[in-house]
């Protein structure tokens, strides 16, 4: 793998169509050369905005966008050397796949012996040989998908570009076209900064995601840490599938109650010297780290089983906790029936705590761990 | 399927407007084949009791049709060229560029569109006068070829083709006069048929601006012949004002069934089944 | 952005036709507000030296403004009501309703449009001499009502409408007339806005068919006066026509400024930004 | 729950647009009353035709649909009692929610009283109350879904007939849209069809689902029964991700052979007379039933790490095996790196065989199974 992206910086860039509120808010964000970076977000966010932006489709309306370190409001397009794949592939209608691979290249008056060659070999990667003379409209969602990719391969750009590419195709393609975008990344070198809303996609090609909500990111880390090491509530919410378990807890005597007063878990093993007493927290559980047994011995607290979903590689279960709260659990095996109850215990190691107010996560710090097995 | 009743109401409105819309058409050519006496009798009749061509041989004598029709298609062509270019032109600087007062000038420009041609005539007629173009078919087309309908058409379909076309053009360097000629116009194929059609027929229609500029029997077009015919002193031969009519209705008709595929289709993307 | 080069051409191209349209409107409102004897030395020239209200004044006295205006209003309501009306019930029966033939119906409606209404003229003429509705507005007004084009646009527009609500209402078992109008009426409320002022602006501006119909001056509407005056013996009295020019310009302009949400948003439905 | 569904029947049921191919084949299902019935299929499968043609929409062009045992082309919309939730959801743009909801029901003269006491307890089990003077575009995806549930519940019809209803809302929202249809179901009984095209989707709600492919039913089972005992290859494809790993081998003296001539599984333990000798298969194994481990004892085959992606809760391995063919495998942990050889082993329990050229599935018949544990 030649690296040969260029480095992208977002200095507190932001931008505002109505000049009141802004759809991104001073963002900063450095991009390493040939990194792989994953723009994460529901819809709205600007994660598609800032792309956009460092794509010079639009401008920002404070701070800087620097590519390769350079101001890039004053960049024409081949300085930026950027490809872009677009979420409905952009494809010209009226060319040829051979032609819409070609085109930026001819009007760029690159020899005509070049353009073959690095083409066919394109096209060969992507398995595209025998249908470089069909029209956009004769292909099917994954073939057009990979036409948008060919044709931003075709300019070896240093930064590609990609806007929810696989957003249009069919569920059961979709993992055979990361694999290719990752192929393609580790060939390539390229920087690439890909956008979605589908957390597990960002998990499966991100080196880094950046977690972005109202215009501001949230986190930016690996996915691993993403997961299990979330900085917000919504973080940890927008990351996993199912959802995090999310209830309102209190501290109180080492313990964390329920707001009717039942022990959710009790903390006393554990140096918890960063939570106030007397204090409300949001408490997060992901659902695997739910285990439930039919022995209270060690246990937290009784559930009952309202439903069991089977997913066939794993079982989900919907769980009423203190007669009110609905929570989830997964487990790869389940014999018992519904509505029985059971017992949960909650993996220590993997809770998360969250300040009521602010939705901040509250780390454990080296000197006062709440957790520590 | 749910056919709750048979929605009878709505099949004989249907009817009545259909009928309401293709009587005239009817009657007309029905005419132009009935002798003078024959349609002063009985005018309405749908069927010629003796179907004659004596129309069509007088008419052919009495003014050098070829010619009208001949004047009469160089100004529609005209006019049609000049709106759509400029329409096409126009309709993509306002899509893809951004200037200081660019929502009033588009307000000012449809604006336009209600503004009657008719009060504009005089105006116009000045221009033409000292261009020295009185009695001549450019004279006619010039003034008619910038329309703000045009622009509005064409700003209508370019939105429907996908920003990210011109986006992704854009990205990859490719220059305005570049997306223009290669992508928006070649996509837009349809719809410039079918509003050149739309715009050709007007101007093929045009009888009074025409009447104003064109003096000479010799640059006259066909709504000036068939307007002479129909108010001539002595009567109006309806017959023959009908064979003309004829005449007159055939190249429009023509030009809509070669392109009849882009026309119905800029009307009904999903066409109706 | 990506503003690799300034685009003079294209902005230069669009101060041009901006130009070649407005230029036209500008004479007309400055020519109305000079004496005659300026209209003949300096008729190009922009602003009046001698500005005056005189042409309005002269015409007040010359005919009865009131009148004509009423009398044009009256028939350019009439056809406007008719062929909206016609046009959405013709539109939703095509739109929603299945019978034999229907492409081919669908077809000869659209070939209609290419027939130019000066050749079907003639026909009407003598349908309305038939019904004694000579010199009468409504006589000008009944063959205007039904027409192919708004049958085309209200289709158009009712293919934006997504057919699931239809669908859903069928569904729930509510016919047709209650979709028609709780539903489709009330959505296509801009269109029928848009599309009415076109074609009430269109009949405004009607001159040909009018002068066949009304010969008593009582019941003369604009768009003949204003011919009178541009061909009436003893040579054009510009500056006199055009104020009348500019009294004709008003109501269409009015309508447009009231209802400028509808019919901008009708032609650009994202907004020009 | 009270069971007030009524019964679909679809008999011999065809449908096509240009009279040469059918978009639905010969269809036969029976919808008992009150099931919750998935149909699910790609795109283009016919799964969305068939739900029109019950609702009336559509007229099949062949075979019959009868509902509560009555041919459904002679009966009146209020005869069919349907109630159908559209994919974009169909609100009325110029109504507000509650008009919305109340349309039908003043359209058929239902005295206002009863309309406002069931629409008003509808508004409150949704959560809608506070949104019910709004219109359709002041309202998120998640609320208009809801509202479209509700306009379909105002009816208190016998079936329910859903079109992809959760596919316009937000990833994090469709968990909970899915446990409110639900709970919809048990408390009113209707028979529901549910289009989707989201395997899990269907897994987490049909009572049965019925796959469907190129306008042909391929199977209809329970989830758990279309995951371990999938009738054929689409079937075994279609449901479960990541998809099912599948390759060619041949049965030759009780042991499948990969094309290269290495050694798949050994079969010599089992019972294989349905096999034949020298013949091809298809063999599909899934993701998580491909086990990892160090140590060659009792493995099927070597295997080269290619890359690992952490999901949080599991993670998924893309091996090389037989220097050719890429297999992904799902573990709950794993510590080693990417570039490692490790030893793969097939749960025989699991491993499915598929007839080469029908793509049938060969089940292991009572006499003779190809797996006995």
């Amino acid at each position: 793998m030649e690296n040969t992206g260029f480095p992208i910086e977002l200095d507190d860039m932001s931008k505002s169509y109505n000049k009141k509120t802004n759809v991104i808010d001073k963002m900063d964000l450095s991009v390493v050369p040939g990194e792989f970076l994953v723009l994460l977000g529901p819809s709205g966010c600007g994660k598609s905005t800032t792309l956009r932006i460092i794509a010079g489709l639009e401008a920002p309306t404070g701070g800087k966008v620097l590519i390769a370190g350079q101001d890039a409001t004053q960049m024409t397009s081949i300085q930026r050397s950027i490809a872009m794949v677009f979420q409905d592939y952009a494809l010209y209608p009226n060319m040829t796949v051979y032609q819409n691979l070609e085109y930026a290249l001819r009007v760029h008056k690159v020899p005509k012996q070049i353009r073959e060659q690095r083409l066919t070999s394109i096209l060969a990667s992507l398995n595209l040989t025998n249908y470089k003379d069909r029209y956009p409209s004769q292909l099917s969602g994954g073939q057009k998908q990979r036409v948008a990719l060919g044709r931003g391969m075709a300019k070896k750009s240093r930064i590609f570009l990609l806007d929810e590419p696989l957003s249009n195709i069919d569920v059961q393609l979709r993992e055979k076209a990361r694999d290719e975008i990752q192929k393609l990344h580790e060939q390539n070198g390229q920087t690439i900064i890909y956008v979605t809303h589908d957390q597990q996609e960002a998990m499966a090609l991100g080196d880094r995601i950046a977690v972005i909500n109202d215009g501001k990111i949230q986190m930016i880390d690996t996915p691993e840490n993403l997961y299990h090491n979330p900085a917000n509530l919504f973080v940890a919410q927008f990351v996993g599938t199912p959802q995090i378990n999310v209830f309102k807890v209190t501290y109180f005597n080492h313990q964390l109650l329920d707001e009717s007063g039942a022990v959710v878990a009790n903390l006393a093993p554990y140096q918890t010297t960063d939570l106030q007493e007397d204090t409300d927290y949001l408490v997060g559980i992901r659902p695997e780290n739910v285990s439930l047994s039919e022995d209270p011995t060690g246990a937290d607290f009784p559930a009952e089983v309202e439903s069991v979903v089977d997913y066939g590689r794993y079982k989900q279960l919907t769980l009423k906790v203190f007669d009110r709260l609905e929570i989830k659990a997964v487990v790869t095996s389940w014999d018992s029936g519904v509505g029985q109850t059971v017992y949960a215990k909650l993996s220590r190691k993997e809770l998360l705590l969250f300040d009521a107010q602010s939705h901040e996560r509250i780390e454990a710090n080296q000197n006062s761990q709440y957790e520590l097995e | 399927m749910l056919t709750e009743k048979r929605n009878w109401g709505w099949h004989i409105l249907l009817i009545l407007i259909i009928l309401a819309i293709m009587l005239p058409v009817v009657f007309m050519i029905s005419n132009s084949f009935k002798t003078l006496q024959e349609s002063y009798h009985s005018i309405l009749q749908l069927i010629p009791s003796n179907p004659t061509l004596g129309n069509y041989l007088t008419l052919n004598k009495q003014i050098n049709l070829l010619r009208m029709v001949s004047n009469t298609f160089l100004m529609a062509m005209i006019v049609t060229l000049g709106k759509v270019g400029t329409g096409l032109l126009a309709a993509y600087a306002f899509q893809n560029f951004h200037f200081k007062g660019k929502q009033l000038i588009y307000f000012i420009f449809v604006a336009t569109i209600f503004v009657p041609f008719t009060t504009v005539m005089i105006p116009n007629y000045l221009v033409i006068a000292k261009m020295n173009l009185l009695n001549n078919v450019i004279g006619v087309a010039l003034p008619q070829m910038c329309d703000a309908t045009g622009i509005m058409l064409f700003i209508k379909a370019m939105e429907k083709i996908p920003s990210s076309l011109t986006e992704s053009a854009k990205v990859d360097g490719i220059p305005n006069r570049r997306i223009f000629m290669n992508i928006i116009i070649p996509l837009l194929k349809p719809s410039i048929i079918s509003v050149g059609a739309i715009f050709f027929i007007n101007s093929w229609n045009e009888y009074v601006w025409p009447t104003l500029v064109l003096k000479d029997k010799s640059s006259f077009t066909l709504p000036l012949a068939l307007q002479n015919y129909i108010s001539s002193e002595g009567g109006t031969n309806f017959p023959l004002a009908m064979a003309l009519a004829v005449i007159m209705i055939v190249p429009p008709l023509l030009i809509y069934m070669v392109f009849q595929k882009y026309i119905l289709n800029s009307i009904s993307s999903s066409g109706l089944k």
